[in-house]
This record gives structure tokens, C-alpha cells and sequence, in this order.
């Protein structure tokens, strides 16, 4: 039977189940085939903080939401329009997330008595009215992909395995997405074991088969390419985005990187990704701990490299006297901090922005280290980049900001154009005549970089205050107040080197909407939505915290309120007041969880009402 | 060849002319309070120098926080004077970066075994060819007198007046328990055998960890008098000698003989033992090491000084840069477009 | 007496009557994966515990992070589940501030050999009255599967592509290193050998060290099977007996001889050897523990499991308060007052 | 013949000379003699760094300076009356200090040609004309010993450490004070060895006698008596003070002090301090870091103690992640930083502010910690026994700031009555009927302290996000949030719990001056310099850093200007325009010295004449 084929600018999506159902393969073959039709998107994973929590488990639920449309996609939506639930514990964790009307299709099969009972369900919710105010399909998806494959005579534990590709099946007939790509993916995935091919193959087409001749979908839907920007493109998460400018830098300047790094969720993916690229001479150091990660790197600088340490929050509590040595001994380096929840311990898996003030403050006495943070997945890359930039120019440790969120999130990446790359060029010292460490360019202050094995340049440095010019140690009142002041001008001078802030939007108003890093998405996309509105609200997103881009303050004076939306209790927005003397207001949210742009809205007429 | 290679191919490898001691000092003038033995430790550094035939400028001192880690700045070479423990960190990173260096670290009992004791044990068991001088005065000594991890059970220092209640490490176990590849003790007042050590250690292809029994005149005066003062350091230390039984004393006669695996002095005047009996020294046995190390425990027994155990085996930075080269036979140099391209992509028009 | 002498001078010591097992498990939902070697440690560990006689309330587990430090959660006693690698500093302060309580450590190779390292040594050295169960299953378990200081040389993980470059730890040999008073070794699939050898730990005074075999069949399965499976065990594993000879095989037809200190396997079959031939165990000989300890890295050579060494030395936490009743002894309890007008002080009318 | 006797209200007296030369004693024995007369005083020494350098050298030299007087005193001093030099290192290093007019004190044989070299004088100061704008005093000082002491037969270095003993004997007769307590004090210090005791009292005796009967000096000096409140007072050093604020706190409460640290200049004297008082039940642990340092602590206090960790800078900055911890427990702590010069190993043995924003922010996420201040040595008993208070009142850590300045300086302290001081009286939770290790206080919001060997309290904590009430891990977004919010309002009720902040001076005026911790000294004595000249300025000095006093905003608001000195590069000043938004004016000096009262009256003028 035909079935009407329903028009949809965007939809969202979130494929839940068991940890061991491998809802993330299924939401990652959704995205490569929803990015393969032109359609722009943006996806979260959201795993379970154990590592293979009991099955049934409500802590056990793993899920991948995907937000595609025909228009630009910010964020990877804020309430989804489908929840593919495969079991009790997967309806109960993400029911939340569920628009009112929102389609649920649930697998029967999973809504067994043991599993109703682990996600302490009283009776069951697909045989009672708890859901009426959604779509619900019920769909015997295990027992329809036994039927599948029946004939293969394939163990129990193998068969229910191929399930999920049953519910994918039936996604890509719902929102008319081809199958091929996903056979092909399975063809090259599982060369070895020919068996699997056909098993995953056969269910993925039933599952499409199903949608297409049972009663239950009464209408599908189609969702048209979005206008991009024509090039090539792939998908990318923060963590891999990072390693890869880190490596982009690294080639651009000649330099060898040295990563020295201790594990830690979220950031262990960077050093992964590192560890892999050995043909480009990247040097992975895993070491004991997070302070022999930082003076591993710190070492490695000495020696002409560029030293990176990679970590999360407990792990850059720990690097607080290192970065200060960095500071002191002025050698290029890059610490890069993914965010997560806390304090302490907190919520590994979660984000947050909370490290902020850390990262400005967080180490003894007067030791200013420049600030950059990466605002979506794919800007990662280009913020790594710049880091190293810094680091190399004004010979200085930079830290990097990301977070969970960006860390473990994907989006569609124009590829760029290597030669596109600003350049980076180091210049070691060489000639020993009139060589003293302490000395400094007059442009951008910073002192040369003497390394280990030039004729000539023997000389000595380290954590003591140094004497200008000579790098000796002094204990003189004057010089240490002139070379505090030294540090800090060297930072500050920062600002004159990198690009000014704009404003999406008017740069007058009534209301400057001011983000940093990961909540890039979620304010443009509510900003966006208000302006359409006509609401007089702007929008402004730092990715430099430190120094502050020259002209923030002229843009800040421009608006007659300023909003500050952070994951956090309002870091950012203390800074801004005390340097700007703005009565910034600030909306945080402090729940491990990115904001919603409906959060923001919200927010914003409320201020404007106000006014 | 990347880009450091490139800068640095032309410079000298080796020195035209051997160095002199007199090459090695900085223009640093020296702050240890006279009579220090970290003097006598720095003179013989500067003087085994020259016999390694190597340019200064391929030569790094790494040390963290102390008196005794003032000592890069007295060394006419590369310097890092680093903070309080992370010295065998900051080498290692260093050493990884830059294989073509020769690293050195020099540490305390206090920067080396109390905070920084992690990144020796580790450095040891990565065995990265690095050398360890480990000033041991069982005292630290620039924060004016607290007791160490080395100090003696019951020491009564700044911190401990009721003396303190700490079982001490002994350095060369614990080094031997990260299994350092070697592992030697010397004396600060006997310059010839200190400058034999270090020569050892240098020459060693992996981590060296050097315990240097060091005075410090100020806060723990005469701790090692017993194994290096004249009057009682022949019956109290056996130099140790690859190969040779383990003889001491005066007159040479007495020896150490082995009671199941616990040592035990003999007379070799008495008549009842002869040379024969005795323990001979073989710094390839594992075994054998400990035992040695353990002998400090007892104060019946001399001290071994000298080398107590050498082997080798595989180098980190080596097998590091084997990888490298490989991938790079394998894979050819990264090509940065390829790298962005690679895997799964999709083009709009 | 001080305040909390006071405040629990009334609670039980032991028992009234035998607790079982079940009563040390809380009620908190266990949230290893299925399969994993935790389960096994967390069940001998909680039917160890009846047989210690002590009040629930007088145990307390501490453990830093990682899957094996979320023991703590586990047991209905009183737990600390702190931060990376810090348990034993933590416990250190714990059982120093309160002697009374019998403190343990749950930690992993990861939390307790690479960021802990260093308090693990340190406590050891100290000798204080706690005692460590480290889960070794050669791998970071919590953080998803990379490389530990114990997983063996050229191991492929998420951190190590192309096999790791570093030489691994012996846990056994650190402790050892460090002069632990009590070093074990046992695995999971063994209960009764692990119950037997947490009894031992338990009894002992002093910091004991417990090494564990235990499968992550997530990251790291099978790393030990070799040791732990029925068919290949006996051949390959020495079940340490005080005092007895070394023997093993499956027909218990196997030793170990020593030749010179380097440990060797024979045969009692083919009558060239007997049993009196054999090396025999004996828990208070230092430097046998060393020989025992470096077993494992030959790989021809089975391993020993069991108690490795057990020796009696002064424990920190009882020396620190035998300074305090004596000087109070001595000076009598403080007195503020006193205190604050002693030495120098002058009058303003 | 007699001399006139000439009275003054304050006089500075610096004693330089040889780290060998007995300077620090002979500066305190003239402190003790002056105290004994009634006069107000302040001190500070100021040691080399290295610990015994070479005899002779610039970087040898070590000074003692003490500024005594008839009225009130609060600093050791700006610039000094006198100066006595034993050498040309110390007179090189110390002119600076010494006002025009001042009078040297030169010990001529001290000013040989191998002391002129290595203190690089070209030609002898003695000699020639550059000390003309003082009044210079050359005496035999050493030769004068030797004379003194010829006829008993003492080696030449045990009479040279006399010499310290004539200047000391001058100095007392120039300031009319008498010898007798140096005497005695002379007696009890050498008791076993007799024949030190005859030389060190001849010499000091000739001192003496030389000033009366020779005609180089002039004149001398007389400095009546200060009005101080009677009673008994003390000398105390800041790091004395702290030690016996934490004892006096562990006598209060009933509780047992731990103290695990790890040694660090200039923090090292309180733990030699504590490791005394073993009839106090103190128990000191030296740990092999600063980490085991703070989590020993952390596992002192969970077994009820008071757990404190002692640090500098360089520490602190290592212990942020152990802090965090302490946060999530919610278990008492005490975190004692002696602020010294920086960034990274930077001057050890000099002073400086800059750790307050660390203090404040440096640790992953929202970790909030009260932040109490010392203001003067004594002060620091105080401070330290109401860190204690707060800590185990709200089950909080808290962070003591002191500074180098402060650990080292000593002032007459009236000592307190024990019995006036609050009391501390933990509670510690016994029953185990509806106990929740998270449940709270509604006052303090302090959640239970249920200590291991409680019958039935056995429970679980940890860094993981705990759950409202129970404490059990939780993953919950709401919850998290909700516990960032509480753990921030537990910190943030103490202001409820504080005295209100009280101005010295007028509490509406032109200008105040707003400083925190050891600045207090100086800007008291340069505010009350420019009311006597009426100024409308007033002083505000903060001990309370976090939570501040409620009352603090409504005093800014009352000032037309606000003037904030410090030790740092305007560390406070940044969170007071943060939260207040106020444009405050920072006065900077970093230079490892404290402010001279002059530096903060010139910025005064300046402001106030501009306004
Ligand atoms: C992070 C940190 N903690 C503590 C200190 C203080 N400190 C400097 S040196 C030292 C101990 C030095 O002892 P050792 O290594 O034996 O050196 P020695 O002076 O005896 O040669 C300490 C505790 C510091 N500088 N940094
Ligand atoms: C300061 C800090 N650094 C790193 C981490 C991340 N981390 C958590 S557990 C772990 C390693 C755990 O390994 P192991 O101790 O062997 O425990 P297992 O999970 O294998 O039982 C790491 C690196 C952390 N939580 N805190
Ligand atoms: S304090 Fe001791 S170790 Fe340090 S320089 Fe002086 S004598 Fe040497
Ligand atoms: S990851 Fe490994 S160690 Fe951790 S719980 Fe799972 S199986 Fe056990
Ligand atoms: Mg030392
Ligand atoms: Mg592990």
C-alpha cells in the first residue's frame, strides 16, 4: 500500500538500549548515511559511566541522539522527535527527552518481566495508557529478526546481536534514507566472517521491508539536503579534531609533537588518536601520572618539540605548579583540558565548563597562561591549531578548552584546504654572539628558543625567578616586579595578534547573548530563533579567554543588557564584570548536560520583557 | 629528517680537541656552604667529562628543587633546574624528544626518593638512557634540616625532635625494585672511585642510578664518616670489583662468604677461610644485587660501594623511534591531506 | 582519654556472635561487568571477614579510582572511595589518627603502580598497620583499555597501537624494593587460596601487600589463564608452603633447585632429583623473597603464588603514639595556658 | 663626660652583617630587651636564600630589623635610623634602607680588600666621600673583641662570633636600654660551656662601655614607653602563631590535631612548631609530598581528627585536586598557605599576596572553600583557630592565607585568656536512626560527622557526585545541580556566622583603603599618617576572603573612591569589581618586599587629589 510521505525541515532522533546493543553503531550509521544525502546534523553519544553495566539496567542504558535537517543544525536537538527504545530501562532513562507527540517504537521483546522489574516498572508501560500522549509502535523486533534468520542456523547470542540493525532498517524506510551504504559499511566491516555479512544484511532489509509493507507506519517522512557550503566533507568529534590540528600544526611548523599524557575520561580519545599517527613522528609518551605528563611535555619543549599534555579537570588540578614552571621557564607548550563534570571525581562521562576560572587562575603567584577554547567538535581542529600557534610564537604554555560535550559530539566537517593553514614558523636561536636567554623580541616579547645540542648556547634555566635578559637567577625586588609585569605584558600582547570578536547579528541592541566554547550551538540556535522573532538580541561566542580579543569591550558597551549562559556557576561572567564593570547576568546550568536553546530562550524573552 | 636534524646536522659531534675539567665550570658562581660535599661531587663530574668525549652542547643536567639540584647551574652545559621531584619526568620527555642527547639527572634524597620517588622507580623500570646522581645526606638540606626518606630510624631533626618513627629506604633497592639496569653507590670523599662510577654510569646504555653517600656539614654532619673517613673506611666498605671476591679491610684480611643467602664477614687471617670461600662480585646477577643492596640493613656488615649491577636491556626511546621509522618504511611520511581525507567522507556540490 | 576514645569507649569490639558473610555486603547494586575477576575478590574478601572477629564498624576499605576501587561500595563496613592513586596517603592519615581501626586499601596496577606509586612505596617503607589488596589486571579497566605499568612489554591497547615500549613492573618486587613486612601474591580463580592468603595478610602486623591476579575479560581476558585455568595451572604455578620443599605439576613430580641464585625447574621423575634436592620455602628469608619475586620473569620458570615473605618490624602509627603517652608521661598532658605564657614574656601595668 | 640625651617617639634599627655573623640573634636580643621596657615594636629578618653562603658575599648578607617606639607600631619599619654593617656586603645590600641622616654603624676590620671585592667596591665606602649624607660610625668592632678577650686564651673564631655581642653592647647604651636581660639570657643559653658565657658578656659589656666613654658618638637616645594595653605579653612569629592557633583549637574542641605536610619555605616552621607538642596528642606526619601531605590530613579528619596541611605556593598549587576532593566529602580540613614569592619555585624566602586567587578558584569545577586571612603575626592565632572553627562548624575545608612577611615577623603579642576564646563543640553523629551521611544541618547545612568505629554508621563516601541525603553515587542531572548549589550556599551561609567587616576611620568619606592579610601593618600606619593631616580616607582590612562580610558592599558603596593595596597585581581588587562592581583602584607591588607605608600615602595623595 502507498503511504503519504510527509515534508520535515529537521528531525531528531535517539537510538536507546543496552550497552551491549550497540545503539551507537546504529546512530553512527544513521549519521554516515544522513550526512551522505547532504543533510546538515549534529550527534551525541551518551554512554553509561560503567564499563558493561548488567544488561537491563537502567545505569546500563547507552543512547545516540542525531539531529539532521534541511537547514543548518546547531545542536544535537534539544527534545527528540523519535525514541527507538529496546528495552524498559531505555524508555524510562530517555522518555524525558521525547517531544509531546513524539514517535516512541519500542521492541517488545525487550519489555520482559526481569527487564520491566530492573527499570522498576510496575506494570508494563506498552500494555497500560502511561504513553498515550505519544506515537507508540510496538514492534517484535528480536523475534522478527530471528525469523530473519531463521535458516542460518546461527547461535542464539549472535542473532539477537543483529537486532539493531533491524530498528535502523526501519529508520532509513522511515525517513527514506538508501540502505547501501550501511551494506556496504557491514561488507568491508566484517570481510572476515562472511556469515555476519549476511546475517546483519538480511535483518537491516527486513527492517526497512517492515516499514515499508506492515500497516503500523502509516506515513514516512523526507527530510531535503541542506544548503552547505559545496566541498568535501567528513564527520568529526571534538577529541579526534583536536588530535588532528595538534598533528596540523606539527607538519605546518616542521616540528615534532610530543605528547605526554596520563588516561582520563573524556580526553583518553586524544591521546588514542595520537598514538596512531606514528608516520607523522608524533611521540606518545603515557606516563605514570598527569604531572609526568605536563613535564614530560615541558622537556620535550626543551628540546625543540612542540609539548602537549592532555587531560580533564581532576588531571589539570594536578598540572597547577608545572604550568607555573612553564610560565616561568617561557617554552612553548599546550595544555589541553576536557572538561567534565565535578568537583573532584564528580561525573566522568558528563560535561561542564567549570574549569574555566582554573585554567585563568588555578596555579601560586602571578602566572598569566593565554586561554583558547574550542566552540563545536569541528572548531577543535582549528583551535588546536591555534594553541600551538601561541605557544610557539610568544614561547608560552597556551591551555585548550574543550569539554565532554564537544569531546564525544560529531558534526559534518568541510575539509579544509591544507595550504589554507596559516603558517607556523619557528625560529631557533643559533648564533651564540650576544646570545642571552632572557632577552626578547620587541614585538611579541618572547625569548629565544635555545634547545639542547646548538654549539654554543650552553646555558641554564629553570623555576627560580630569572634575571631580564640573563636568565640568571635574581632574587632583586625590581627586576622580579619588572619580569611579573614582563609575563603578563607578553600575554596581554596577545590580543594584538589574534583576529577581533564579531557579533552574529547587530552590534548594537538591546541584548548581546555572550557564550564561550562548547554552548556555541545551543545560543545560536536560540538566538537565531529570537531574531527571527525580531527580537533585538545578538550574539556573541568567545573562543579566546585569555587575553580577551581587543574590541570586547566596545562590543559589550553596545548592548543595553549583557546574558552570560554557562555550564557552570558563572565563571565567565565573573570575569567580564570585573574587567568590563558590566552588570553581566548569568544563566547556568550545572546538570552535566548542554544546554538546551529552549533554556536560553526562555531566558531571553524573559530579560527583554524585562527592559 | 625533521626539522631539529636539520638544524643541528652541522653542529660538532665530537670535540676537536678533548675538553678539560675546566671546560665544565659555568661562570655561575657556587652557593653550597663550604665544606659541602657536593664540591668534591661537582669536581668529579667536571673531570670525568672530558673522558666521554662528547660536545657539552649534546650534554643536559635536569635537576628539580634542593641543594644538590643546584648543581646544573655549576656545569658549563645545557642546565634545567626544575621543580621539586620531576627532574626523571622533564628527562624523560626530553630524552624521548631527543634521543642524540646525553641526559643527566641530578636529585636528592629528598627530590629523588621523597616527592619525586614515582618518577625514578618508573624511569628506572622504562629504562631510558638516562644517569641518576642521587646526592644522598639523609637530610634535606635546603629547607634547613628536616628529616629524609634515606634518614636513619629515630633521627632527631628540625621536624622530628622526639626523633624520628620512619623505616628508611635503602636507594639501591628500591632502585633495584623498579629493576634499574644499573645500579652503583659511590663516596663524595673518594674522588678516584667517584670519578671511576661515574665514567660507568655514563658509558651504560640505560638508566643509571648513582648513590652518592654526600656530607652535608650543616644539618647532618658525619653521616657517612664510618665508609669514607680514613681511620675507618678500610674495615668498613668493600669496593666491589666485577669478577673479583669480596675482600676488605686494612690489611685486605677479611672477606665476605655467603650463609645461605645472608652474607657474613670471615677472617681470612684465622686460618679457617681462604680467598676461595669467599663471595666473588658479578654485576650481571640479578640475584646477587639484592643481596648486595640489602647488606646496608646490617650493621655488622661493610658497605658495598662500586658498581652492584649492570645489564641491558631494550631502551624506551630506542623502541620508540623503531616504531617511527617503521611506520614511516610502512606507511611513508604522514601526508596531512591524506590524513584529513582519509576514511569515510562525502562531497556536496 | 581524648574525645573519640570517649565517644566509642562503649562500642563492641567483637562480635556477640559470628558474623557471615552476607552481613559485609551493602546494599549498594555491584556494577562490574559480567564476568570480570572483582566478583571473586569481593566474595572471598566478604567471607574472610567473619573469620577476623572484628565489628564491621571497626573495618574501613580505602581505594583511590578505578573499577577495582569501587570495591569499597561493596562492603558494609566503613569505605573511602578517593581520588586517583591517593589511598594510601589517605589510609596513612586514617590508621595514624585512629590505630584502633583495621584499615584496608582496594586499589588496581593502574591506581597503586602508576599515579599512586610512590604513597604505595612510601607506606610499605613506614610499616603501618594496612593492608593493600592491588587487583593486577595489567590494564586500565575503568578508562576503557589502555596499557598499565603492569601489562607486559609490546602490549597492543587503545594507548599503544603499536605494541607498548615499556618494561613492566613486578609488583611483588616493588613492594619488596620498598621493604613491605608482607608480601603475597594470589588469584581470582583460586578462592580458597585467596581466602587463606587474605587471612594471612589480615593477621599480619604491618603493611601487607596482596597481589592479585584478576581478569578484565573486557579489556585484558585471559592475561593470567595460564596461572588460573585447571589445565595449565598445576604446571605452571608454585603454591608457596612455609618451610616446605617447592614442588608442583599436575603429578606434583616437578621443583625448583637453585643454581648458584638463579632458581631452575626439575624433575623428581627422572631420578636424578629428590626432593631434599629442593629449594623450600621460607616466609622470613629476605633474600629469597627477591628470588621468588623475580619468578615471574622467566617465563619457563612457574610461578609462585602465595605467602612470598612475612617479617615483624616497628609500625609508624604505634611508635608515633608510644612518643605521645611518653612525653605525656614525662611533661604531663598539655596545658594551654602553660603553653601560651612559657618562655619569654613580660608584664604592661 | 656626659652626652645629651635626646628622646624620640620611633626608631629603626637594622643589624647587617655575615649569615655567620649572629645578626638574627643579636636583633632578637635587643627585641626582648626593648619589649621588657614597654615599648611597642615590630621586626622582620631577612635571610639569604642559600643557607650558608660564602662568607663575605652580596648574597650572604643577613639582616635583622626592628622598629620600636612610644606610640603605636605597626610595621618593622619603612627606612631605618640606624645601620649596622659588618661588612661592605651588608652595607651595600642595606643602604638603600637607611633614611638620609641615618647613622652607620661600620665594624672597619670587616671592610677588607677581599670583603670590598666580593661586596664589588671599587674603592673602601669608609674612605671615601659617598656616605657623606649619613652619619657614619667606623669602630674596630672586631679588633676591639679581640682585645677584650685576649687574656682568655679562646681560638680566633670562637672570638670572633663575640663581635656581634659589642655592637649589640653599643647599641644598648646608644638606645639606653639595659644589659641585664642579655646577661641572663647569655647565662642560660651557654650554661655547659662557661667560658662562652664570661667572653660573650665581656664583649657585650665593653660594647657598652665603649659607647659611654669614647667620643664618637655624640649623643644618645632615649624612647619612652608605649601605652599598651596591660596584661602579659609574648613575641610571636606569624608561624608560631598559627601553630598555637591550631593547638589552642584542638585544646578548645576536644579533638586530636594531625598534621600531615611536607616541608617548603617559608611554611617549614609550623610543622617544627607542631612536631614539639607531642603532650598535645599533636601528631605530625611528614609526608613524602605535598598530595599524601593534604589526603593524609583528609583521612585524619575522616577518623576525627583535625586534619590541617601546611604549604607555600608551589604546594598549594599541587594539592587543588585533594582539595576538590575535600569538598565532595564535606569533612573538616584546614589548608595553611604561606604565600611566598612566585610564579613556580620563583623567591623562596620572600614574601608575596599572589596565591588568593588560587585560593579562591584553583581547582577543577565549582569547588567552593572559605578563604581566612591572617593580618599580622599575632593575628595569625587567631586566624587559625577560626579556620579550625569554620572548618568542623560547616564541614568544610578551609584555606588559611598567610604570608612569608607574616610567618617571620614577630610583635609583642598580649597574651590571651584561654578562657576567652569561643568554643569549638563538634558534634559527632551516634545514632544510626534515620542517618543519611548527606543529610543537613538546617543552620550550617553541614551534613553529619559520622566517624569509622561507630556502631551502625557504617556508610560509603567518595569524589563521584553524591546524591542529596543518602550520598550514594548519583548520575542524576537534577541532583548535581542541586548539589553545586548547596555545596556553594553552605560556603556562602558562613558570612551569617562571621563579625561584620568594621572600618578604622569615618564609614562614609573620599576615599578607602581596602587591603587583606599582611598588608595590614602598612596601610594602617599610612592611613592614620594622612587623618592626622585629615584626609578623609578610611581603612578597611579583610581577614574573611570567602564568603566575604555581609556587610561589605554597603561600606564600598559609602566611598567615593576605593584604593586596594597589594602584594600581588591586583588579585583582590578583581573579585571586589566582580562582585560589587565597583571601580576599584589596585595599588601593586611585587617586588618580594611588603609596602612601605610611604608607597600607599603617595597613591593616597594621588587619588585624593585628583577627586
Ligand atoms: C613542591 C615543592 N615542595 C617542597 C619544596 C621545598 N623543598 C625544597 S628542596 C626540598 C628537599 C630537598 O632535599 P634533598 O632533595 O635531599 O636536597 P638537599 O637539599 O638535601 O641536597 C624541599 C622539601 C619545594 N621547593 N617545592
Ligand atoms: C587524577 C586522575 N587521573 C586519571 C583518572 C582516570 N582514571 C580513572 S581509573 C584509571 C586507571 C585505573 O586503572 P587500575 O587502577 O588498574 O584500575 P582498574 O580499572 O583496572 O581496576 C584512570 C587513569 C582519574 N580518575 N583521576
Ligand atoms: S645545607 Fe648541607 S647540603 Fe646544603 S649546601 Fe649546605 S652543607 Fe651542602
Ligand atoms: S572493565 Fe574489566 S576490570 Fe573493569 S569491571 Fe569490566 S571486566 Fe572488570
Ligand atoms: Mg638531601
Ligand atoms: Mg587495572
Amino acid at each position: 500500500m502507498a503511504k503519504d510521505l510527509k515534508n520535515l525541515d529537521d528531525v531528531t532522533i535517539r537510538f536507546a538500549g543496552d550497552s551491549g546493543d550497540g545503539m551507537q553503531l546504529t546512530g553512527m550509521q544513521f549519521t554516515s548515511t544522513t550526512a551522505l544525502l547532504g543533510n546538515d546534523l549534529s550527534t551525541l553519544p551518551d554512554y553509561p559511566a560503567e564499563i558493561r553495566a548488567p544488561a537491563g539496567t537502567l545505569f546500563g542504558v547507552s543512547g545516540f541522539q542525531i539531529h539532521f535537517g534541511s537547514t543548518e543544525i546547531n545542536t544535537p536537538g534539544d527534545t527528540c522527535d523519535v525514541l527507538v527504545a529496546m528495552n524498559p530501562a531505555a524508555l524510562k532513562v530517555n522518555l524525558r527527552s521525547l517531544r509531546d507527540g513524539g514517535i516512541i517504537i519500542a521492541n517488545r521483546d525487550g519489555f520482559n518481566d526481569k527487564n520491566l522489574k530492573l527499570a522498576n516498572y510496575e506494570k508494563n508501560p506498552l500494555e497500560d495508557d502511561s504513553l498515550e500522549k505519544y506515537q507508540l509502535h510496538i514492534v517484535d523486533i528480536t523475534k522478527l529478526t530471528h525469523n530473519t534468520l531463521e535458516s542460518l542456523g546461527l547461535s542464539n547470542k549472535l542473532v539477537d546481536r543483529c537486532k539493531n540493525f533491524f530498528a535502523l532498517g526501519m529508520m532509513y524506510w522511515m525517513y527514506t534514507r538508501p540502505i547501501e551504504p550501511t551494506v556496504k559499511w557491514i561488507q568491508d566491516k566484517f570481510k572476515k566472517t562472511p556469515e555476519i555479512i549476511e546475517a546483519n544484511t538480511r535483518v537491516l532489509k527486513a527492517g526497512y521491508a517492515f516499514g515499508e509493507t506492515t500497516e503500523i507506519f502509516a506515513s514516512r517522512y523526507e527530510v531535503k539536503p541542506a544548503s552547505l557550503k559545496p566541498g568535501r566533507y567528513r564527520s568529526i568529534t571534538g577529541n579526534e579534531a583536536v588530535a588532528w590540528g595538534l598533528i596540523a600544526a606539527s607538519v605546518k611548523s616542521g616540528l615534532d609533537l610530543f605528547l605526554g599524557s596520563y588516561p582520563i575520561t573524556p580526553a583518553s580519545d586524544i591521546l588514542h588518536e595520537l598514538s596512531k599517527y606514528k608516520n607523522f613522528r608524533v611521540k606518545t609518551f603515557q606516563a605514570e601520572d598527569e604531572i609526568a605528563g605536563i613535564t614530560s611535555a615541558i622537556g620535550a619543549s626543551y628540546g625543540g618539540s612542540i609539548g602537549v599534555t592532555t587531560t580533564s579537570g581532576p588531571g589539570m588540578a594536578l598540572k597547577g605548579e608545572a604550568m607555573g614552571l612553564g610560565v616561568m621557564l617561557e617554552l612553548p607548550l599546550v595544555i589541553v583540558d576536557v572538561q567534565r563534570g565535578g568537583p573532584s571525581t564528580g561525573l566522568p562521562t558528563k560535561t561542564e565548563q567549570a574549569d574555566l576560572l582554573q585554567a585563568v587562575y588555578g596555579r601560586n603567584s602571578e602566572a598569566p597562561i593565554p586561554v583558547v577554547a574550542a566552540i563545536t567538535p569541528a572548531d577543535c581542529f582549528f583551535a588546536a591549531f591555534e594553541a600551538v600557534r601561541i605557544a610557539i610564537k610568544y614561547m608560552t604554555p597556551v591551555i585548550l578548552l574543550s569539554d565532554g560535550y564537544l569531546a564525544n559530539g560529531a558534526e559534518p566537517w568541510l575539509i579544509p584546504d591544507v595550504n589554507s593553514l596559516p603558517d607556523i614558523s619557528p625560529t631557533f636561536r643559533t648564533d651564540p654572539n650576544g646570545f642571552y636567554p632572557y632577552s626578547r623580541d620587541e614585538k611579541t616579547l618572547s625569548r629565544p628558543w635555545a634547545i639542547p645540542g646548538t654549539p654554543g648556547l650552553e646555558h641554564r634555566i629553570g623555576g627560580l625567578e630569572k634575571e631580564h635578559i640573563t636568565g640568571n637567577v635574581s632574587y632583586d625586588p625590581e627586576n622580579h616586579e619588572f619580569m611579573v609585569k614582563m609575563r603578563q605584558a607578553k600575554v596581554d600582547r596577545i590580543a594584538e595578534d589574534i583576529p577581533l570578536a564579531t557579533v552574529d547579528g547587530d552590534t548594537v541592541g538591546d541584548l548581546l547573548v555572550v557564550g564561550w566554547g562548547g554552548t556555541y550551538g545551543s545560543i545560536r540556535t536560540a538566538v537565531e530563533a529570537k531574531r527571527r522573532e525580531g527580537k533585538s538580541v545578538s550574539h556573541l561566542h568567545l573562543k579566546y579567554l585569555n587575553p580577551f580579543q581587543k574590541n570586547l569591550g566596545e562590543i559589550l558597551y553596545n548592548f543595553k543588557q549583557v546574558l552570560v549562559p554557562e555550564i557552570n556557576l558563572g565563571q565567565l561572567s565573573k570575569i567580564l564584570r570585573s574587567k568590563y564593570l558590566i552588570p553581566a547576568v548569568s544563566l547556568t546550568k550545572v546538570q552535566g548536560l548542554p544546554f538546551k536553546s529552549s533554556e536560553i530562550e526562555n531566558k531571553i524573552d524573559e530579560l527583554l520583557s524585562k527592559a | 629528517m625533521n626539522t631539529i636534524e636539520e638544524l643541528l646536522k652541522d653542529a660538532p659531534k665530537t670535540p676537536a680537541q678533548k675538553y678539560s675539567a675546566k671546560d665544565f665550570q659555568s661562570d655561575q658562581d657556587v652557593r653550597w656552604c663550604p665544606g659541602c660535599g657536593d664540591y668534591s661531587i661537582l669536581a668529579q663530574v667536571q673531570r670525568v667529562m672530558p673522558e666521554l668525549n662528547i660536545m657539552r652542547h649534546n650534554m643536559v643536567f635536569v635537576s628539580g628543587i634542593g641543594c644538590s639540584s643546584r648543581f646544573p647551574y655549576y656545569m658549563e652545559t645545557y642546565g634545567f633546574h626544575s621543580i621539586h621531584g620531576r627532574a626523571p619526568a622533564i628527562a624523560s620527555g626530553l630524552k624521548i624528544a631527543r634521543p642524540d642527547l646525553q641526559v643527566w639527572v641530578a636529585t636528592g634524597d629528598g627530590d629523588g626518593l621523597s616527592i619525586g620517588g614515582n618518577h625514578l622507580i618508573h624511569m628506572c623500570r622504562r629504562n631510558l638512557d638516562i644517569k641518576i646522581l642521587l646526592f644522598n645526606n639523609q637530610i634535606y638540606g635546603l629547607t634547613k634540616g628536616q628529616y629524609s626518606p634515606t634518614s636513619e630510624f629515630g633521627k632527631v631533626t628540625k621536624s622530628t625532635p622526639y626523633g624520628s618513627v620512619d623505616h628508611p629506604f635503602n636507594p639501591l633497592l628500591v632502585a633495584l625494585g623498579a629493576e634499574a639496569s644499573f645500579v652503583a653507590r659511590t663516596l663524595d670523599r673518594d674522588p678516584k672511585h667517584m670519578q671511576a662510577v661515574i665514567k660507568r654510569a655514563a658509558e651504560h646504555k640505560g638508566t643509571s642510578f648513582v648513590e652518592i653517600y654526600q656530607n652535608c656539614n650543616v644539618f647532618n654532619d658525619g653521616a657517612f664518616f664510618t665508609w669514607t673517613e680514613k681511620d675507618t673506611k678500610d674495615d668498613n666498605v668493600i669496593f666491589l670489583e666485577n669478577g673479583k671476591p669480596m675482600v676488605f679491610g686494612k690489611e685486605k684480611n677479611k672477606g665476605i662468604v655467603l650463609d645461605g643467602f645472608t652474607p657474613k664477614v670471615v677472617s681470612l687471617a684465622d686460618g679457617k677461610h681462604s680467598m676461595s670461600d669467599l663471595m666473588v662480585h658479578n654485576e650481571r646477577d640479578t640475584m646477587l644485587s639484592f643481596i648486595l643492596a640489602r647488606m646496608s640493613s646490617f650493621p655488622d656488615l661493610p658497605r658495598p660501594v662500586g658498581v652492584v649491577y649492570s645489564t641491558e636491556r631494550p631502551l624506551y626511546e630506542v623502541e620508540m623511534s623503531r616504531q617511527i621509522q617503521d611506520s614511516i618504511k610502512k606507511q611513508g611520511e604522514g601526508n596531512l591531506e591524506k590524513l584529513l581525507n582519509h576514511g569515510e567522507t562525502w562531497t556536496i556540490q
